[in-house]
């Protein structure tokens, strides 16, 4: 008997239609339509899907995590031969915590913030097993220190009295997984307890969770967006769409002969190798070769640069209450030009400085020291940001937005503007009935395609992307970056990428800056910084960013 | 799809309509004038001829009642008028531009704050006197840091949102900008605070009258009548129950219309 | 260290403005002291040379200076009407204001925590339900109505309470507490409602977070996450809302006082306004932002001592 | 000489209590004094207040609430009686000469301040001198009275028992000024602990709150029965009244007509006069009021019973000019006032030109809730002729200022109290008095007040005081409403409570019945 079973679930939740009125609508929309799921002892199982496939609902549901509102149907839902759905609530609570735990994604806001780490660590301690440590403190410390540090953290004693800030995420990841394993609990669901964490970071917490289905043959469900994860840790894989399974295997059969095109894309996105990308990347080789003959970085002597930014130093002042100033410096004696028609990718981690020059080019902040040059003719640059949502007024309608900077350049009839923002829509392949639309009502690919269309629709020459695709799902990336790279084309224009991904970067430009810690570290053609890099933190950069992907292929 | 009545927005909306509907109509129509005494009817019960009894002069109190929710309506309409719009100008001028002009209101406005609203209130009387339209200044002055505050905030916010960078960048002048783009965006805790901000009127104008700060005799207030009621309460306490049951109802009904817009 | 610096430099300012402006306020109200002391039958000579004597011809900017240096000594001169020290008589009306005030908030604390937590393990339900519409109520209904109210069921209906029978502290401490009560129940209420829909407010919000996942994770009861893990997360907001309401709960007082008749800062500050006395006034409008100011300061130390992440 | 005119001036006296008490008991109520049963000594008792007392130094306080609170502990060289004739307190006698310019007093002996230390001359010198602001350092704060001021030349002790004030012009109306307190003269604590003669001694004083006195053992007269009375205050008579609900005071002034009739049952309600010219007061030196037709016009729209009526249940006294027939001798009861008559009034106002309505504003103190309500009625009554009045209220010292010194107001409703010297009641409608706050100007007024206040034969002066209150209901100077009705509760246990025809509260006569 599998030590969980689960079939045909469905999870419905309770929808109001707020009507700002008297009365509300009242329904049930599912979002989980059947899943079939078992796992046995020891072993561990990949739930694979992008946002919205229903992989978090259905593991919090096998808790009974989930809100009031939930409604969850199973034609049965077993665990160790315990019927899940017709438990009490006191059934469940000596269930939690002691024969299933859960690690959550975001281990900052899933650990309270204000009790100290000892607190929330000998919590399981006190709930399933009262008797033996209730009045005593020493064990009970004794065994907190135990699980700290067979979680990995190497001096668990400093760390007792701390509180979840004062932690890294890495640590407090740890600390999650040694609460969640506690009490050495049969199933562990782990849900997307690598996303918030960086690449290293990652595989450790992947070695810890292998380790504990090792050594206590603990089942794991492990839930995630990434499927080169789950492939490195996983026996089966599930792959979730819009709550439904559309296709399952051993990670060998999903990753060697993938049946589905879903599975594909997913696939692809975590290879870094977007399908659909692909003649970006293509184009931006290309273009890369060509101005291989000209080995220092600019691609076309004899042009002249559209914007030129010459020893640019930029620093940020605060005031302190007694009066001192507090300078910091977030870019320091940095030059580069952008010439017509390409494409230069600006690449940094956070803090390297990438978004304050993108903030300087368009003249949102001021050069503390060095000067910007416009070509003769160059309006200011036009910026795609990384949220669409923020980046545009939530309060007004699609088309208003499209419409302002008409109105604000001034010179269009009504007809004219209205008929521009048709065009707009339709080129960034939307629908005229959007322009009715609020910003919330739409995807977070269609919101990103508006905000290209309100940035194009007065023509620039230049355009800033500020990690335009960073906030989307994998398949949408691509999408996004196939209308940039076309819009490109047909309008002759040049992007300045700004981004931290290098997978991205390597795809679409065509020179590469990389910024650290506010000065240029390296720049060259894309072929160049990629294939050569000179300077440690570019190499380490790619290092993060393609070891990752290379173990995962190694570990198939 | 079920409908499910929402009770709370029902009622406060019913309470509302009722209080308005009295001020409505005695602005047009009482059944009696509303400071018409007589010496033969003072401090009668209720009756079919006079609904809530009359007072010590013999004046119908439902009458008064009804003229004195016009005029509660009326100042605190105007006080949350005057708050609101002065609030939400300086509060936005202020957070957009920020600068040494914000840093002086700002002051200003955490000296207002420290100083309890009713009490800053009876000074402002003390100074001006009271009447229905120094009673109206008085107050709005008072009620203008708590806008500001929210506006303030609320602008701070949004000038920070990429979108607010995006009209910049489209080349927008500040005032279109603060105008177009982030008013829209501040209008519904705009709303939510109008309607506390009426709410906490209708009770300081209540106060007030009540302290015999507010609308001058021999004209109707509820928080006046309230205070005149408050010596007849052993042998009158209709007197009481009629103006305290008709500000209640209005701040109960507006209170259960914002905590639903919460 | 800095925090404390910084507070003070706060305070300061701020009861500098405040005082200024009472004062500047009363240069424009007709009549002064000189005018109220005397009465009718004084001719204006008389009225000219108590003037003089109390010096209130000179300009209003000296009058200030010469006021706050004394008040910077702890002196705040004497009362024209009374001609006691203002210290004096500031402090005899105090416990009356400061025990009432004190009242409320132990009632609000004690009342709503509970009442805001009622009803949190399902948000929407009846009993929440229930809670709303009470707390609703409590907060639409004007203090000195509630007074009033009280007053007719306590004192007239019920005849438990002698209303208006204040007793001073000195004279009779039990009967000065137990007359107190009904006041701070009239002061307490709407605060309370307030208070209890801050706090259900934030328990909801609060058990919508991560961390209550993770301890519900771990096979904890509501109960138990509702007092282990939600309380103290609740607190430090309530802590602040609490110091903000101080200040309401002190003019609250101020206007119960007038319902319940009590002699206590309020009346003495409504009557020092009508006998232009300002010496009184100033004193008053100074405790009463002080009183505000710190306790916006104390609630800022509890803050930090309650949060981890900003200590 | 002397001799003969303080008989006439006893006689005088006589005469004018006998008056006074008819004056009470014209209405049919409870006559001024009401003892019965046997009086027992020693017992407190709480008497509720409604004004704080605005100084505990007799000479510095104003407000007839405090000097009615103050008469307990202070007396000066005479005092007056229930029934307004001034008797004799520190001093054991006085003489007036003849020609009105000089008066003496000898003091009674071993009479001993609360302090313990005898009464000199040197006290009553400096007594009388700092009332008349004669000191060589006089405390801007003590309020001189201009009666005592003008008159006064000088006050001199011509032996340890006998003090003679030397006056500048002829006077016989002085006698009620010098009842201004007997204080030590030595003793700078007068504000914080005062020190008196009085019947009963000070104990405590807590501002808002209460003054207490207790029984002075010492008095040299008949000692009062209380041991103790605590003077409560209260913010009003409707935070008052409910302690009274509950018996928690045993004398209340004040009442108003609902309040009398509710507590009939547990209480006596005394009924006396407020000694007080209430009426409302017209800015004769300003439009529209400088036209003696609208003035006559107010004076018949005003339905004074009808106020009476609606304030006071039909109790109080009318008046027809600025006098109240508490000064009986001197009281025009001829003059039979303007009658309620909206149409003549009505037709005045459109002789003098508003037949299309008028628009005033009356100013009235708010502190004075019973002068609020009269304005209330008036407006109401004014609608009826066409007028159409706004009430702005005042605080006490805006009134003082704006409208008594500034005179800037067109109408305002208050009461006037006065001394028992007829003069003080008119005086101030001299053209050129300071006081003159309805800028009424009349020549002829100016010299019979004149001659009022000389004259020396006692007939010529009542004469004259009745010539002036005629002139003063001729020229409609001011809508006079009504002296009027005091209600005060009484416990059922006490007795002896007595009304003055002043404003004061005689506590040395109230017992408790055994």
């Amino acid at each position: 008997m599998p030590l969980l079973d689960i079939k045909n679930l469905k999870i419905a939740f309770q929808v109001k239609k707020d009507t700002d009125g008297l009365f509300q609508m009242l329904g049930e929309q599912e979002v989980v339509h059947g899943i079939d799921l078992s796992l046995e002892k020891g072993q561990i199982i990949g739930l694979v899907g992008e946002s919205g496939s229903g992989k978090s609902v259905s593991s919090l549901s096998i808790l009974k995590l989930l809100p009031e509102d939930a409604k969850i149907t199973a034609d049965t839902m077993c665990f160790d031969g315990i019927d899940l759905l017709s438990q009490t609530e006191e059934e469940w609570q000596t269930l939690r915590g002691d024969r299933i735990s859960m690690v959550f994604q975001e281990p900052m806001t899933s650990l309270n913030p204000v009790l100290t780490i000892e607190k929330q660590v000998e919590e399981g301690l006190l709930l399933h097993e009262e008797e033996t440590y209730k009045d005593n403190k020493e064990l009970r410390r004794e065994r907190v220190l135990e699980v700290l540090a067979e979680a990995g953290l190497s001096h668990p004693e400093e760390l007792l009295l701390k509180y979840p800030h004062q932690l890294s995420g890495g640590m407090r990841q740890r600390v999650m997984i040694a609460i969640a394993m506690m009490n050495r609990p049969e199933l562990l669901i782990a849900d997307e307890p690598t996303t918030a964490l960086d690449a290293a970071t990652q595989e450790i917490i992947l070695e810890l969770l292998k380790y504990y289905c090792e050594t206590y043959k603990t089942a794991i469900l492990f839930i995630s967006h990434d499927l080169s994860l789950v492939a490195r840790l996983c026996d089966r894989v599930l792959v979730l769409k819009n709550g439904k399974v559309v296709e399952r295997g051993t990670k060998e059969e999903i990753f060697y002969r993938p049946q589905q095109e879903y599975t594909r894309q997913l696939m692809a996105a975590a290879k870094g190798k977007q399908l659909a990308g692909e003649s970006i990347i293509n184009a931006g080789q290309v273009g890369a070769e060509e101005s291989n003959d000209t080995p220092d970085t600019k691609p076309n002597n004899t042009a002249i640069p559209l914007l030129q930014l010459k020893n640019a130093t930029i620093e940020y002042r605060e005031k302190t209450f007694f009066g001192k100033e507090k300078v910091t410096t977030a870019v320091k004696n940095v030059s580069f030009e952008l010439y017509k028609g390409e494409v230069l990718g600006l690449v940094g981690e956070s803090g390297s400085g990438k978004s304050t020059i993108s903030k300087a080019l368009t003249g949102l902040l001021p050069l503390t020291k060095g000067e910007l040059i416009r070509a003769e003719g160059t309006e200011a640059p036009r910026m795609v940001f990384q949220d669409p949502y923020g980046s545009l007024n939530p309060a007004k309608k699609i088309g208003w937005i499209l419409e302002e900077p008409l109105k604000i350049q001034g010179g269009y009839t009504k007809e004219e503007r209205k008929r521009l923002v048709r065009a707009a829509l339709k080129e960034v392949e939307l629908e005229e009935a959007h322009a009715k639309r609020y910003v919330r009502e739409l995807s977070g690919g269609q919101r990103q395609r508006v905000a290209i269309a309100a940035a194009l629709i007065q023509k620039p020459e230049i355009v800033i992307l500020d990690e335009p695709v960073s906030a989307l799902d994998v398949t949408v990336q691509g999408q996004i970056l196939e209308l940039l790279y076309r819009l490109k084309e047909e309008h002759g224009m040049s992007y300045l990428f700004v981004s931290h991904d290098m997978n991205v970067i390597r795809r679409v430009c065509d020179r590469v800056i990389v910024l650290y810690q506010g000065e240029i570290a390296e720049t060259g053609t894309t072929a160049d910084v990629f294939e050569r890099p000179e300077h440690p933190y570019t190499k380490e950069l790619l290092r993060n960013n393609m070891d990752v992907h290379e173990q995962k292929e190694k570990s198939i | 799809m079920k409908k499910k009545l929402n009770h709370n927005l029902i009622i406060g909306y019913f309470l509302i309509a009722l209080v308005m509907l009295m001020a409505v109509v005695g602005l047009f129509y009482t059944p009696y004038p509303v400071n018409e005494m007589n010496v033969l009817l003072k401090n009668q019960p209720p009756s079919f001829a006079h609904l809530f009894g009359t007072d010590q002069f013999g004046r119908d109190i439902f009458s008064r009642v009804m003229e004195g929710a016009s005029t509660s309506f009326f100042i605190a309409l105007c006080v949350v008028l005057v708050g609101a719009g002065i609030g939400t100008l300086t509060g936005a001028i202020t957070a957009y531009f920020g600068g040494w002009l914000d840093a002086v209101l700002m002051r200003v406005n955490d000296v207002l704050a420290a100083f309890p609203s009713v009490l800053l209130a009876i000074c402002f009387v003390a100074v001006i006197g009271p009447g229905t339209y120094n009673l109206i200044v008085a107050l709005g002055i008072v009620f203008i840091p708590s806008f500001t505050r929210v506006v303030r905030s609320e602008v701070l916010v949004q000038k920070e949102l990429d979108y607010v960078r995006n009209a910049k960048l489209m080349g927008a002048k500040n005032l279109r900008i603060l105008v177009f783009h982030i008013l829209p965006n501040i209008k519904p805790v705009l709303k939510t605070s109008l309607l506390v901000g009426f709410q906490n009127a209708v009770l300081s104008e209540a106060g007030m009258s009540y302290l015999g700060l507010g609308v001058t005799q021999p004209d109707p207030s509820l928080g006046r009548m309230l205070s005149e009621a408050q010596g007849f309460l052993w042998n009158a306490p209709w007197y009481a129950l009629a103006p305290g049951l008709t500000i209640l109802a209005l701040t109960l009904g507006l209170g259960l219309v914002t905590s639903d817009k919460e | 260290m800095k925090f404390i610096l910084k507070r003070i430099g706060t305070l300061i300012i701020t009861l500098v403005i405040i005082s200024f402006l009472s004062f500047l306020a009363f240069s424009f109200i007709p009549g002064d002291a000189a005018v109220a002391n005397l009465g009718m039958d004084a001719d204006e000579a008389a009225v000219e040379a108590l003037r003089e004597e109390l010096g209130l011809n000179r300009p209003v900017v000296v009058q200030y200076g010469d006021w706050l240096l004394s008040a910077l000594q702890g002196d705040f001169g004497e009362s024209t009407q009374y001609h006691l020290p203002v210290s004096e008589l500031v402090a005899k009306r105090l416990p009356a204001t400061v025990t009432l005030a004190l009242y409320s908030m132990v009632l609000i604390c004690v009342i709503s925590f509970p009442l805001g937590m009622l009803g949190t393990n399902k948000p929407g339900g009846a009993v929440d339900t229930a809670m709303t519409v009470l707390s609703q109520i409590g907060m639409a209904v004007p203090q000195f109505f509630l007074g009033i109210l009280l007053t007719f069921f306590f004192g007239i209906v019920l005849n438990w309470f002698t209303v208006g029978g204040y007793v001073s502290p000195q004279e009779d401490m039990a009967g000065f507490l137990s007359f107190l009560i009904l006041p701070a129940v009239a002061v307490a209420v709407p605060k309370c409602a307030t208070m209890t829909r801050y706090i259900r407010n934030a328990v909801v919000a609060q058990k919508k977070m991560d961390y209550v996942r993770t301890a519900r994770g771990k096979g904890n009861s509501e109960k138990r996450i509702l007092l282990n893990h939600v309380l103290i997360n609740v607190m430090m907001p309530v802590v602040t809302m609490l110091a903000m309401m101080a200040a309401d709960v002190l003019a609250g007082s101020i206007v119960v006082e007038q319902v319940f008749n009590i002699p206590g800062l309020g009346r003495l500050l409504i009557t020092s306004i009508s006998n232009r006395d300002y010496p009184v006034v100033q004193a008053i409008v100074v405790y009463i932002a002080s009183t505000v100011v710190i306790m916006n300061t104390i609630a800022d130390i509890l803050y930090q001592k309650l949060d981890p992440r900003v200590r | 000489m002397k001799r003969k005119l303080f008989l006439a001036l006893l006689m005088f006296s006589v005469m004018t209590a006998l008056c006074a008490c008819n004056g009470g008991t014209d209405k049919g109520d409870t006559p001024g004094d009401i003892s019965s049963g046997t009086p027992a000594a020693g017992g407190e008792i709480v008497v509720g207040i409604t004004q704080d007392l605005d100084s505990l130094d007799p000479h510095i306080a104003v407000a007839a609430g405090t000097d009615e609170v103050l008469f307990n502990i202070f007396e000066g060289l005479v005092k007056p009686d229930k029934d307004g004739n001034f008797v004799e307190a520190v001093a054991e006698k006085y003489v007036i000469s003849e020609d009105a310019m000089t008066y003496t007093f000898t003091l009674r002996e071993n009479v001993k301040f609360h302090n313990g230390d005898t009464v000199t001359v040197d006290d009553v010198v400096y007594s009388l001198k700092r009332c008349a602001g004669l000191l060589d350092v006089q405390d801007p704060n003590v309020l001189v009275d201009s009666a005592l001021s003008r008159s006064i030349k000088e006050v001199v002790a011509t032996d340890d028992r006998t003090v003679v004030l030397y006056l500048n012009a002829a006077n016989t109306e002085l006698l009620p000024y010098l009842s201004c307190a007997i204080i030590p003269c030595d003793y700078d604590n007068q504000a914080k602990s005062p020190v008196g003669t009085g019947p009963f001694k000070f104990v405590s004083y807590s501002p808002l709150e209460s003054f207490v006195v207790e029984k002075n053992a010492d008095y040299y007269g008949t000692p009062a029965y209380l041991d103790k009375v605590t003077f409560k205050i209260y913010a009003s008579s409707d935070a008052a009244f409910l302690e009274l609900m509950a018996g928690k005071i045993h004398i209340f002034p004040y009442l108003t007509d609902e309040q009398a009739t509710q507590l009939s049952q547990k209480y006596t309600i005394e009924v006396g006069t407020m000694n007080l010219v209430q009426a409302l007061f017209l800015n004769n030196g300003a439009a529209p009021f400088n036209n003696v037709k609208v003035r006559q016009a107010f004076c018949h729209a005003v339905n004074r019973q009808e106020i009476l009526d609606m304030l006071s249940g039909g109790r109080g006294t009318l008046i027809n000019s600025g006098m109240t027939p508490g000064l009986a001798s001197y009281y025009n009861n001829s003059i039979a006032g303007y009658e309620y008559n909206a149409e003549k009034a009505k037709q005045l106002l459109a002789e003098a030109g508003y037949a299309n309505g008028l628009e005033i504003t009356i100013t009235v103190p708010s502190n004075y809730q019973y002068h609020m309500d009269t304005a209330q009625v008036i407006v109401e009554q004014l609608k009826k002729v066409g007028v159409t009045a706004k009430i702005e209220p005042v605080e006490w010292a805006t009134w003082l200022s704006d409208v008594y010194k500034g005179r800037e107001y067109q109408a305002t409703v208050v009461g006037l109290d006065f001394n028992l010297a007829p003069s003080d009641v008119v005086k101030r409608y001299q053209s050129t008095a300071s006081n003159n706050f309805m800028n009424y100007v009349n020549e002829s007024y100016d010299t019979t007040f004149a001659k009022a206040l000389a004259a020396i034969n006692e007939q010529e002066k009542q004469d004259a005081y009745k010539e002036l209150q005629k002139l003063l209901y001729e020229d409609a100077a001011s809508v006079y409403i009504q002296d009027p009705a005091l209600l005060t509760a009484v416990s059922k246990e006490l007795g002896g409570y007595t009304f003055y025809p002043v404003y004061v509260q005689d506590m040395s006569l109230v017992y408790y019945v055994k």
